[in-house]
């Protein structure tokens, strides 16, 4: 089992994903910098981190989705390589199209940083098989531009389809429909605001993160 | 030459900032005010002085990487 | 261009120069300066970079100790915590350019400070801000609060270091100048901590990070310069802030820092190019020849006048082992910063500019630092206030008391500032503002011990008595690291205070630094770094005197640390220390009573001493479910957190033989801590602390959903923090 | 009534983000692109007709909340 993390310029949860994966995958994620061209043909699963890639400048993502790595990814995650992003990392899946919708301003308009209860929306998901009988985590969340928005009809087929995985308890940020975390058709990609990996030490944040990790592991 | 890029969220997306600034003219008694939009400008210096050269390569910047197409529109004007 | 400029008295008074001032650079140079020279001397000579008023008092500061690597005089302070870990820290005032411009001002101010700390060395692991701002019904106040907490929140988050604590005041004395302090907290190992001083002739002079602009062009006399009607016009000299750019210099220098290439290294802040070539040169004992057209320029045309005073931000010099320049120009290349080598250290001992073909500076660098004013500025003590009797303090209905108090400006929540913060980011943060605690825990990265972080100043106590109130600031400071078990181990210091050519301000500069000095001698608890900050004033309005000070302290192991959270049902509320009912300078006196008088607590060190000793003590034997120390709103205020961050009800029984109930409830006595522990830990505590002469007793018990007393108090817990959490939302919105 | 809001940042101040956008754009092969600058619209919908109130409204509300005047400067566009 073969992990990465992607860094970009201002990536600052890179550190955190990777310390989430060892924990989980016994083994160093390895660390690839944005102006490679190419993910490693023996890697697993990549993390896209949080952070403020580009400082946020133009749109959050909007820079990184463009770097050369990026295309390789996207090339990838379409022949099934599960990808996840993370805060930052989700805006850049969102900008790159792999996900649909975009992240907009928070409704408060403020930066806001809390332990948010999520709800499992769908618990058969590839993130998410480990929970069981859980129905509800607590993971923080930290941005700036995490009100998820997508066009009725968009919507509406990511509820069908059951790609929606995760819904705040108590929206911090106007998600359409509550919507906390999301993954593509063949259920490989996945991108949420909150942060799974700043939940797996019980000194800081709890431990809801591990069964997140755990689950996309054990699937592969 | 210089390319103006003019971003706007497209109809019908929430413009939270807009609605922010809106109340906060109506808060500090400017009842005249009905409505608020934010959008964005970018700026662009280019080389050559071909405009209708400018303005293709422009378009071709706002779908690659300056407007995001799921929620914005933009429009372009070009000045010598 | 700058030649032609003829020194004339004016541009001397322009530049903040005094007559005196003035001629000591003529005799030093045995000529008149030209305009950049002139710059640069006003910008060297300025009280923000030479401490012209403070610096004679500062040096009686107790400055070293066991654990101090580096004390004051370096970027910051630097500490052993074992293992061949350091931490390294420094607190440091970005105010008036945060009352003219509240958002870049207070970014800018986060910036500054990391900087300080990760020249050195280390990696930023935990921001703190310590903010005061005027009334809250104050037509600025709003807007002020608004940007910069944004700012601080905008350039910490997008850097990637927690924001984990901090303390906000709000006081009409504020209302034209307000304070914001940020501290920041960095690890490096003992063995590749970095320092200022060039060494070697001929070595390289790198510059790093954004490029030059005209901002902030005397700032830094700006920063020495009392406020009047017309500083808008001083308004063109603020900087923005880039913490995009940042972030890569730290990522950037960390990654050089891990070669051998780096001789030294200074971050350019106050007074930018100027300053920091000067004092790498002058510490290192050698010369500095600069070639300023090498030096990466955002706007065409600067002069060598504006080159050498920008304060534009995000900019390091450092000199680097010859035959090393590729490497570190591949280094910064990759992090896509911009990089020159602008001039190499010389054997002169002058400073010597190369501008267009010409030089345009050539002056001895020894004194711009050695010759820089150092004046004994009058001063005279402030008179002292009689002590108030809280007999005379009536209080008619202490369920109103405590539910005003809690949702007063100075005790409300602070929940609409910090969770504009990333407090989580690098996964080590144990304990933050979140709890409401008196320390924020950040974990050593990869081990099982943490430092604690504090930052604490009473202004109302140091304006009735500078003495008592320095005493007071260094001691809370030492009572809230011991709270969560931390051994407390040094400070860093933000002395804020008016104009010091006024012989009363200055007496409340001296009698502060006495009483500061004197706690920590008392605690062996030494100063490494700090900041001062004058002239906070307006059309002869000063701020109250406001010595923030930042305490670091180490927990060991963090299987035993406590927090203000953590009572359980059924525990019992133990007050630990002497309760007269002190009410002279209290918040009660001020919020309830309407009055700000009276003298403050006494500060008595020996007591604080031990009394903080025995309850670390009881942490590290697992005795303590929750500690929380009497500040502001006394023992009530105290109790009532414990009780919100356990969610928890709590009953307190006040002895019959106590001292008059307003003092008893919300006197300020000082030396004073309450904890939460298990009904069965009572008595062998009780005893012990007899056996040592701590007066210690049993208060309360934890347990229902009210708040109760045998003084007829009984308010539903939840009323009590819909009151607490209500205030800053309805300030703010 | 439209007022159309131009706000930039003032010449001199620094514009990470317009660097930041220049960059990116090169660096996706629009060489032509010398450098950039973002700055923002906003779009307020006024009542009345009465155009020279309408601006003096309008510059008032960019003096006390849209624009910040210390970094900031504005342009004004009324459109009826
Ligand atoms: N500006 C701020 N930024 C972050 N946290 C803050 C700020 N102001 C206050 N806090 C947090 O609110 C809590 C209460 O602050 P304070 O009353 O100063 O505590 P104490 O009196 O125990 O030192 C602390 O946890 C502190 O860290
Ligand atoms: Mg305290």
């Amino acid at each position: 089992m073969k992990t990465a993390v992607i860094v970009f310029p201002a990536s600052n949860c890179d550190r955190d994903a990777a310390m989430a994966l060892e924990k989980v995958t016994g083994r160093k994620a390895e660390m690839i910098w944005h102006r490679e061209t190419e993910i490693p043909s023996d890697i697993d699963f990549v993390v896209i981190p949080g952070g403020f890639s580009y400082g946020d400048y133009l749109r959050c993502g909007a820079i990184a989705s463009r770097s050369p790595i990026v295309k390789d990814i996207v090339a990838k995650a379409e022949k099934g390589l599960p990808v996840a992003g993370f805060c930052n990392g989700f805006q850049i899946l969102a900008e790159t199209g792999l996900l649909p919708g975009a992240l907009m301003r928070n409704k408060g308009l403020k930066f806001v940083c809390r332990p948010e209860r999520l709800t499992i929306a769908n618990g058969n998901s590839r993130y998410t098989s480990a929970y069981g009988n859980t129905k509800e985590v607590v993971f923080p969340v930290a941005h700036h531009d995490g009100n998820y928005y997508a066009d009725d009809k968009t919507l509406n087929i990511l509820e069908k389809e059951g790609r929606v995985i995760f819904k705040y308890a108590d929206n911090p940020n106007g998600s359409a429909r509550d919507i906390a975390g999301i993954c593509n058709d063949h259920g490989n990609v996945f991108g949420m605001m909150p942060h799974p990996e700043r939940a797996i030490d019980p000194l800081h944040g709890g431990t809801d993160g591990l069964t997140f990790f755990k689950s996309i592991i054990e699937s592969i | 030459m210089k390319a103006i890029v003019h971003i706007g969220l497209k109809p019908g997306v929430l413009d939270p900032q807009g609605r922010a600034i809106a109340r906060s003219l109506t808060d500090l008694g400017f009842d005249s005010v009905t409505g608020a939009r934010q959008g964005k400008v970018i700026e662009l210096d280019i080389k050559g002085n071909d405009a209708e050269k400018a303005r293709q390569d422009v378009t071709d910047m706002c779908e690659k990487l300056l407007a995001n197409t799921v929620i914005e529109s933009y429009r372009i004007d070009i000045e010598n | 261009m700058t030649q032609a400029v003829e020194i004339t008295s004016e541009i001397v008074a322009e530049h903040g120069l005094t007559e005196d001032e003035y001629k000591i650079i003529l005799d030093r140079l045995g000529r008149s300066p030209n305009l950049t020279e002139l710059g640069i001397f006003s910008v060297m000579w300025s009280e923000h970079c030479s401490y012209k008023s403070s610096r004679r008092h500062l040096g009686k500061f107790l400055t070293s100790g066991k654990r101090v690597i580096q004390g004051p005089g370096e970027n910051a302070g630097v500490i052993d915590i074992d293992d061949g870990d350091a931490i390294i820290f420094k607190m440091e005032s970005h105010n008036h350019p945060s009352y003219i411009e509240p958002y870049q001002g207070a970014a800018t101010g986060v910036g500054g400070i990391m900087r300080d700390v990760f020249t050195m060395g280390a990696r930023p692991i935990a921001l703190m801000n310590a903010l005061r701002f005027g009334e809250p019904s104050h037509p600025k106040t709003k807007s002020l609060v608004d940007g910069v907490v944004a700012g601080i929140g905008g350039y910490g988050n997008c850097v990637g270091v927690p924001t984990v604590g901090g303390e906000t005041n709000f006081h009409k004395g504020y209302n034209g100048n307000i304070l914001v302090n940020a501290m920041c907290v960095g690890l490096a190992r003992t063995d590749n901590v970095f320092y200022s001083a060039a060494k070697g002739v001929g070595n390289p002079i790198f510059y790093v990070g954004s490029k030059t602009g005209r901002d902030g062009i005397h700032g830094a006399t700006m920063a020495s310069a009392e406020f009047d009607d017309d500083s808008d016009e001083k308004r063109p000299t603020v900087q923005v802030g880039d913490p995009f750019t940042e972030k890569l210099l730290i990522e950037a220098c960390m990654e050089l820092m891990a070669t051998d290439a780096i001789i030294a290294i200074q971050d350019m802040g106050a007074a930018g190019l100027t300053s920091s070539s000067i004092e790498m040169a002058d510490k290192g004992g050698v010369g500095v020849e600069l070639n300023l057209d090498d030096v990466p320029q955002r706007e065409d045309g600067m002069t060598a006048y504006e080159m050498m005073l920008s304060e534009s931000q995000e900019r390091m010099l450092m000199v680097i082992q010859p035959g090393k320049e590729q490497l570190a120009f591949d280094i910064f290349e990759k992090w896509e910063l911009d990089v020159a080598q602008i001039g190499s250290t010389t054997d002169t001992g002058r400073l010597v500019l190369n501008h267009g073909g010409k030089i345009v500076c050539d002056i001895p660098i020894a004194p711009l630092a050695d010759d820089a004013p150092n004046y004994d500025r009058p001063h005279i003590a402030t008179p002292k206030r009689d002590e108030i009797n809280a007999d005379n303090i009536a209080l008619s209905d202490l369920n109103k008391a405590v539910l005003d108090i809690m949702g007063s400006p100075d005790i409300a929540s602070r929940r609409w500032i910090w969770e504009q913060y990333d407090r989580h980011v690098m996964t080590d943060t144990v304990d933050s503002s979140q709890s409401g605690g008196d320390a924020a825990i950040v974990r050593i990265h990869g081990t099982n011990k943490a430092v604690a972080i504090t930052t604490d100043v009473t202004p109302r106590y140091c304006e009735a008595d500078p003495y008592e109130g320095g005493k007071q600031c260094v001691a809370e400071t030492w009572r809230n690291l011991t709270c969560v078990g931390a051994d407390p181990i040094a400070i860093t210091d933000c002395l804020n205070f008016g104009n010091p050519e006024r012989p009363e301000i200055m007496g409340q500069f001296v009698g502060c630094i006495e009483g500061m000095n004197e706690a920590c001698r008392a605690f062996d608890y030494p100063v490494v770094s700090g900041n001062v900050s004058l002239y906070n004033e307006t059309n002869g309005q000063a701020i109250p005197p406001t010595p923030a000070v930042g305490g670091v302290g180490l927990i060991p192991d963090l299987d035993f640390y406590t927090t203000l959270a953590g009572a359980k049902k059924g525990d019992a509320l133990l007050l630990i220390g002497e309760t007269t009912g002190w009410i002279g300078s209290s918040l009660y006196l001020r919020e309830i009573a309407n009055m700000e008088t009276g003298a403050p607590p006494p500060v008595d060190l020996e007591q604080e001493k031990k009394h903080g000793d025995y309850v670390r003590r009881l942490i590290r034997d697992r005795r303590v479910h929750a500690a929380h120390d009497c500040s502001d709103g006394g023992l009530m205020v105290a109790a009532t957190e414990m009780a919100l961050a356990a969610d928890l009800g709590l009953n307190i029984q006040r002895p019959a033989d106590s001292c008059a109930i307003s003092g008893w409830y919300f006197g300020e006595d000082q030396a004073r801590y309450l904890l939460a522990v298990d009904a069965n830990s009572v008595n062998p505590i009780l005893s012990t602390a007899d056996s040592l002469g701590i007066k210690a007793q049993q208060i309360g018990t934890f347990g229902g959903n009210n708040l109760t007393s045998n003084d007829g108090l009984n308010i539903e817990l939840s009323k009590v923090r819909t009151t607490y959490e209500a205030w800053f939302p309805k300030l703010m919105s």
